[in-house]
């Protein structure tokens, strides 16, 4: 196990939006966490990385305690994210966010700006090398002098992921990666998450597109208000009473 | 292709800043030792610098600070009374004013962990005069509203600068030295760091970059530019006083900030350049001078908020600002993409 | 006549491509849904029916007026009442001032107490907090007094953008009938979710969005059955569950 | 003596809860400042001083007047710094309204010649002495203007439509336009509102200093601006309690401190409010 | 955008660089650098209004060396920055013989290196600072500093007034602070005590707090530094709090508008002159006249000491018998009882005026001197 969630819960005021949800992640493996909109999946992810502190609850990553670290020495440890409503830096260049992403890499600091040094030139170089490939491996490096906000809504979402996989990460959480893509780019995603899987990457993922999950995953988790209702494989999923009634919905009326 | 061909291409900015840097070199020469201009020039050299640093807050960073005034004064009473009294020779004070300055800075820069937007705004304003209203009432240092007189001027190799093309010179390497510096570090992964924080500091601080050591380091260089300023300042002419580095200060530098354009290299230059030029131009119209000055500041920035360097749509947030665009600024509708539509 | 006939609706935000053509048809006492993923444009659907968001080209006809690109209120006037996704009540004004600034646009004030009393028989709970403040009701209340709220400038059609949206199972199902009451009532509804299986089954007609485009329309019970639909947003495995 | 600093700080105070309601209006709506209010207040002053001069000595006309002007200059400025400019980067409405800070500021100055303007006083006189203390019949009379223009704009917000409208839109403009309400002329109206009331208070200001000029609006702002924050500046009766507070500190620091200290109590109050208590004394609760 | 302000520059540019060689020799060229604009724009455009009245008449009589005088103003905002700017810009034109202004000491001060470096006559009307005029050769003041004018206000309390005791209130400025120091000290010389002594900030409106505390020293009598409207508005609430005793102030209160602003609140109040528009001089009465008529105002002190500047270049330029920077320096240095509006003055050592003083009160709504 990459990384163990313990009893993780998270409040806002009297509603409760992650309660007591438990999730082990195996290295190398696609999980997934659906459930039906507000059921707290994205207040789960936010609380995994810090970004809106969790009230209780554990978060071991390989082995080691990080429920209260900031984001940005989460991000250190190996873990990225994208964002439900693409966060991309829009004034950015599409090359420079990807770059953005390598930040952790690095270390020449403002000596080394200035002066432009050997350490400097090379890491500058190293990280303009390694982000370029990473438009290539998704597809846009013809667009990487572009300003991120002038990418169609796919290509945004395409950008935040190689942005993510720019900080190197072992742990990439995907928070909704196809929404506002239409069915051709959906299926390349899939085919580059399963890649990403190949190359040793875990992948923790946020989908509405039931289909896409139900290729993919190969465990799910099911959120609903907060609560975890089930965990498995698609199959198990798929059959599971709890899950068909509070997610896909009873028949009503 | 290069890095940031995205904002302009190098080869034209190459050939733009060489026949600049010519022009800037001969400009005494050029002016035939008109001194009056050279003034102006080595004003505008000053301001870039000013301009400059506080885009580095605003422009890079994405902050506010009605400070700066405050920051610049630091930095010149700083190497005034080290040099005045303890008779320090200006090599050594002057950056002891630009350190001192970049630490209070960093302590300033702490604010911005509670305080945003408009709030930043009046903290710092509110900061600067305190800092103001200390000078004056801190009597045994500062002399408080006497102001320190007979600064002495700096010396290069022995000699004493005192003439107008001298300190055109210095301030002008000071100024190309200052101006190269910021280019390279917002060309930099440190630059990068900054403009993510303005662009997202969420998403930033998932990239793995400290928000809040960013902040405090774009205070804290920012500050150390400002204060080094304040310090050639005082040695220029000489004679500083508390009122000379009051809230009018750091308005004019927030001006030249946004009517230059924030987020760019050039824009602050160019605002720089044209509030210095502009109060002289308009000398003609004697007590009307600032009534069009103001005026035309509205006018200015009405036309082109980004100012007129600045990047188109910078700090409109992408969703936020477009929706509240579409709802006030009601665009006439296009007859003909209508009549096309309704058959 | 059509109630609400939207054709060829372009939006652009910046480059980007929201709408791509919509076409929609609504006549009076319909209950249409659209459905669709997250970004696929609802929102933006919704927002250009309403004036909030300005559509880059096409046709909005209301009631044989033309309202594409008028200001929201042009759209209340007419008869269009949006309930917001997420709700957006007025956290800070009392339950009975969120009603009131709903019926901001009627000037009679005759008419709006007869509204509120109206709405009060639907929606007892509203009567027992009229004096509370809007942000502290319950997600469900607050959909509730959105609704109500929509329904204060005596609409002829109502858009309610997501209401199931964050709600307590017990409580959507409440809401829904609700929903349908009104129906019943007479107004046009306009329902968008995601929720898709919920929204076909209390829905007539539907419509599906996809990246800004309506990919498949008609008869609820007919796209309940449709095999691409029961795949993608019904959560039943395509090949054959 | 104590209690002759409360007074005149009570006095002080209602220039400053006044000024700071306009802030406070802008802000509920726009959550932005307007750094020309201070020359708003000046302005009503002129037009105060011009009534008093050259048309009839009657006070109630003069602020009248200062009223009117607020409310034009106010609409001006509404229209040109932020209502064009919405949706444009915040900081070139806040450099706009400097420029205008500016351009009224000169502009005054050349039309009225710069030197300073006596306006005659009214009400001077002591009404009744009070454990050594005088109250004039004037300190009286502002305290109670001030607290009635706060009992009016409750009113106007909470007992009528138009002022739901105000408070909806600054809660939620965008569901407030959903609800028909016309967003540009709500926001329009509240910022000429505020306009009137910095032009209001600038006669009450020069009746009671018995003087004009291009330069006196700069502090009053700030100052209205500190008292906003200190009071909650989210809220009116914050803005009013925020003044009187304002006031009085500012006065007895000067009791117990040197007077050349007086304005770092003021913006030492508006750093740590901001700081640490950035909703006020009054606290988030508090609402317009 | 970007040409027409490039263009703009290039004018700018052109335009400064041609007045370089506009010279003409055959005037006497003197520049004015004043605050036109900005928060002491009254007291610029005294300047500027008595500077330009002086010059005609003297070019009336046939100006000085059978040349006329020639005038340049520039508007220093009561920014040092620009002063300085337009130090440059005066003392890189040639024909420019000596700078008058600019009003606050600051200004002054920015821009005292410039007329050093260039050896050109920088003539303060109003500069105060005890370190100004000493600061360069070149650098002169017509006011007087409070070094020799509170030992007359030091007098007046002490050995006419009979006060032992006193309060002050003083702006803090340079001014206000040398104002201050040399009334305690030449109060406290001739015995007096000085009880208290507050500051406050220019802009301030509201001195009933400090006027409270200084009450509370139960003080013989209130001395202000102050200028005029400010004295005018510290006496209004003063008079309104019921606080009546001597009140005494320097030369900086007299103006007619501290009447206009003060009402009866300034009667009794003390002031010195040494420029007095009630001085039946006749040279005094055509000037005040003529201002009044011509400008709409009342002169006032600034007024009287710019248009002195103006006479004493001249008197200097008739002594030097040249038209050389230098020379005329000289001349000016050795200047001895020049008899001007605001008294006659002569140069000390330092360049600072010695002048006299005449004590005046305010009686009826209405100065006097003060027998």
């Amino acid at each position: 196990m990459i990384m163990e969630i313990a009893k993780l819960e998270k409040h806002f005021g009297g509603l409760v939006a992650v309660q007591e949800v438990d999730l082990a992640l195996a290295a190398g493996s696609i999980h997934a966490v659906i459930g039906p909109n507000g059921a707290g999946k994205t207040t789960f992810f936010n609380a995994i990385t810090s970004i809106i502190p969790c009230d209780s609850g554990q978060i071991t990553w390989k082995g080691e305690r990080i429920e209260k670290l900031s984001p940005q020495s989460i991000s250190a440890k190996g873990i990225a994210r994208t964002f439900q409503n693409i966060r991309l830096f829009a004034f950015m260049s599409v090359l420079e966010n990807v770059i953005a992403g390598t930040h952790n890499h690095f270390r020449s600091f403002v000596w080394g700006a200035l002066t432009r040094n050997a350490r400097y030139r090379r890491e500058e170089k190293e990280s303009r090398e390694m982000a370029m490939a990473l438009l290539e491996k998704v597809g846009l490096a013809e667009k990487h002098a572009e300003y991120a906000r002038n990418l169609p809504y796919g290509e945004q979402r395409k950008l935040e992921i190689a942005r993510a996989l720019a900080s190197r990460p072992d742990l990439l959480l995907l928070d909704e990666p196809a929404a506002g893509m239409n069915n051709t780019e959906t299926e390349e995603l899939e085919q580059f998450i399963r890649a990403l899987r190949a190359e040793g990457l875990t992948v923790l993922i946020i989908e509405h597109d039931v289909k896409l999950i139900m290729g993919l995953a190969d465990r799910i988790t099911v959120l609903d208000h907060g609560v975890k209702i089930a965990e498995g494989t698609a199959a198990e999923i798929q059959n599971n009473e709890k899950v068909i009634e509070a997610y896909l919905g009873k028949r009503r009326v | 292709m290069t890095l940031r061909n995205v904002y302009a291409s190098k080869e034209g900015k190459a050939i733009g800043m060489g026949g600049l840097a010519v022009i800037l070199l001969v400009l005494p020469r050029l002016l035939g030792g008109n001194d009056y201009l050279l003034q102006v020039a080595t004003m505008m050299a000053l301001y870039v610098v000013l301009a400059s640093s506080l885009n580095l807050i605003i422009g890079f960073t994405g902050m506010y600070s009605l400070g700066h005034g405050a920051f610049y004064g630091m930095g010149a009473y700083t190497s005034a009374i080290l040099s005045v009294n303890l008779g320090w020779p200006f090599w050594i004070t002057m950056p002891l004013g630009g350190l001192l300055t970049a630490l209070v800075g960093a302590f300033l820069g702490l604010a911005t962990l509670r305080l945003r937007q408009t709030f930043l705004v009046f903290g710092t304003l509110a900061f600067g005069e305190i800092v103001r209203i200390l000078i004056m009432n801190w009597s045994s240092l500062t002399r408080g509203p006497m102001g320190i007189p007979g600064i002495p001027p700096p010396k290069v190799f022995g000699t004493e600068l005192t003439s107008s093309t001298h300190y055109y010179y210095l301030i002008l390497v000071y100024a190309i030295l200052m101006v190269f510096a910021i280019f390279r570090l917002y060309y930099s992964r440190i630059g990068r760091a900054w403009v993510a924080i303005r662009e997202d500091e969420v998403a930033a601080s998932s990239m793995g970059i400290s928000v809040f050591g960013y902040k405090i380091l774009a205070f804290t260089i920012s500050c150390l530019i400002a204060g080094l300023a304040g310090a050639f300042y005082a040695h220029f002419v000489t004679f500083i006083s508390a009122d000379q580095f009051g809230m009018g200060e750091s308005f004019l530098i927030l001006t030249m900030v946004a009517l230059g354009g924030t987020g760019s290299i050039a824009g602050p230059i160019i605002g720089a350049c044209i509030l210095i030029v502009i109060p002289e131009a308009f000398r003609f119209l004697a007590e009307y001078r600032m009534v069009l000055y103001g005026a035309m500041l509205i006018v200015v920035i009405v036309l082109k908020p980004e100012g007129l360097a600045g990047i188109k749509g910078l700090f409109m947030p992408t969703t936020g600002g477009r929706r509240r665009t579409t709802l006030f600024r009601r665009e006439p509708k296009v007859a003909a993409v209508k009549a096309g539509g309704s058959q | 006549m059509a109630l609400l006939d939207v054709k060829d609706l372009v939006v652009h935000y910046g480059k980007i491509n929201a709408l791509k053509g919509v076409s929609l048809h609504l006549d009076k006492g319909d209950f249409v849904t659209l459905i669709g993923a997250n970004g696929a444009g609802k929102t933006s659907l919704l927002g250009a029916l309403s004036g909030l968001v300005q559509a880059t080209s096409g046709t909005v006809t209301f009631k044989g007026g033309d309202l594409l690109n008028e200001a929201p209120e042009a759209y209340v006037k007419g008869g269009i009442a949006h309930v917001p996704e997420g709700r957006k009540i007025f956290g800070e004004l009392s339950v009975e001032e969120n009603l009131y600034a709903g019926a901001y646009i009627i000037k009679d004030k005759a008419q709006v107490k007869s509204l509120l009393e109206r709405n009060y028989q639907l929606f007892p709970r509203l009567a027992e907090r009229r004096k509370q403040e809007g942000g502290t009701l319950s997600g469900g209340e607050q959909q509730m007094l959105a609704i109500a709220r929509g329904l204060m400038s005596d609409p002829e059609i109502l858009y309610l953008d997501e209401p199931s949206l964050g709600i307590a199972p017990l409580l959507v199902d409440k809401i829904f009938e609700f929903i349908m009451q009104i129906n019943a009532m007479g107004k046009t509804i306009l329902l968008v979710e995601q929720n898709a299986n919920l929204a076909l089954q209390v829905a007539q007609y539907g419509y599906v969005l996809e990246t800004g485009k309506i990919t498949h329309e008609g008869n609820c019970a007919r796209l309940r059955e449709d095999d691409a639909i029961r795949c993608a947003y019904l959560g039943v495995n395509g090949n054959g569950n | 003596m104590f209690l002759q600093q409360l007074i005149n700080g009570l006095a002080q105070g209602s220039l400053f809860a006044l000024i700071a309601i306009s802030f406070s209006l802008v802000w509920g709506l726009l959550r932005m400042v307007n750094f020309a209010m201070g020359e708003v207040y000046m302005l009503g002053a002129y037009a105060g001083w011009l009534v008093v001069m050259y048309a009839t000595p009657n006070l109630g006309v003069a602020l009248v007047a200062g009223f009117v002007i607020g409310w034009i200059v106010g609409w001006f400025i509404e229209k040109v710094a932020f209502k064009a400019m919405r949706g444009v980067p915040h900081i070139a409405s806040l450099v706009c309204t400097i420029g205008f800070s500016f351009f009224l500021k000169e502009l005054a100055s050349a039309l009225f010649r710069a030197e300073t303007k006596s306006m005659p006083s009214y009400y001077s006189d002591t009404a009744f002495t009070f454990a050594e203390a005088n109250i004039s019949y004037l300190q009286i009379i502002m305290v109670v203007i001030a607290v009635v223009m706060m009992v009016l704009l409750q009113i106007l917000f909470y007992r009528t439509k138009i002022g739901l409208a105000v408070r909806a839109v600054a809660l939620d403009y965008r569901t407030a336009s959903l609800m028909g309400m016309k967003v540009d002329r709500v926001t329009s109206l509240a910022f000429s509102l505020s306009g009137a009331l910095a032009g209001f208070v600038g006669v009450l200001a020069a009746t009671y200093y018995n003087a004009v000029n291009a330069s006196m609006g700069f502090v009053a702002g700030l100052k209205g601006f500190t008292a906003a924050v200190f009071g909650g500046i989210t809220s009116i009766p914050g803005a009013i309690l925020g003044g009187y507070l304002l006031g009085a500190i500012e006065n007895l620091s000067v009791k117990y401190m040197s007077s050349g200290y007086r304005d770092l109590v003021s913006y030492f109050i508006l750093i740590t409010f901001l700081l640490f208590r950035p909703n006020g004394i009054l606290g988030k609760k508090a609402k317009l | 955008m970007q040409n027409k302000w490039h263009s703009l520059v290039g004018v700018t540019l052109l335009v400064g660089g041609a007045t370089g060689a506009w010279a003409a020799p055959s005037t006497i060229h003197i520049a004015l650098t004043a605050p036109i604009t900005g928060d002491y724009a009254e007291y610029g455009n005294n300047f500027k209004h008595s500077v330009e009245l002086a010059i005609e008449e003297i070019n009336g009589k046939g100006g000085a060396l059978g040349k006329k005088f020639e005038l340049s103003v520039g508007d220093s905002k009561g920014d040092p920055k620009e002063s300085a700017i337009l130090a440059q810009k005066w003392t890189s034109d040639s024909t420019i013989l000596a700078e008058i202004g600019d009003f606050t000491s600051t200004c002054c001060m920015a821009s005292q290196p410039i007329y050093n470096r260039a050896g050109v006559i920088q003539l303060s009307p109003t500069a105060s600072h005890t370190k100004f005029a000493s600061g360069s050769k070149w650098s002169f003041s017509a006011y007087g500093t409070q070094y020799w004018e509170q030992p007359v206000m030091a007098s007046l309390a002490v050995d006419k007034l009979k006060l032992k005791t006193a309060a002050i209130l003083y702006i803090n400025n340079d001014w206000g602070v040398d104002t201050q120091k040399f009334f305690k000290e030449n109060f406290e010389k001739r015995g007096g005590k000085i009880l208290a002594e507050e500051s406050y900030f220019s802009g301030e409106t509201d001195f009933n707090a400090v006027l409270t505390k200084l009450k509370g020293a139960k003080p013989d009598a209130l001395f202000i530094a102050t200028m005029y409207n400010d004295g005018a508005l510290i006496s209004k609430q003063r008079e309104k709090m019921g606080w009546n005793l001597p009140v005494i102030g320097s030369s900086a209160l007299y103006s007619p508008q501290l009447i206009q602003l003060g009402g009866t609140a300034v009667n009794g109040v003390y002031s010195n002159v040494s420029f007095f528009a009630k001085d039946p001089d006749p040279r005094i009465q055509s000037f005040v006249k003529t201002f009044e008529t011509r400008y709409g105002n009342s002169p006032n002190f600034a007024a009287a000491l710019a248009y002195d500047c103006v006479y004493l270049l001249a008197e200097a330029v008739k002594r030097a018998n040249a038209m050389d920077r230098s020379a005329v320096r000289d001349a000016l240095a050795a200047t001895k009882d020049f008899k001007g509006l605001a008294g006659s003055i002569t140069f000390t050592q330092d360049r600072d005026a010695i002048k006299s003083y005449k004590p005046v009160q305010v009686v009826n709504g209405d100065f006097q001197l003060v027998k």
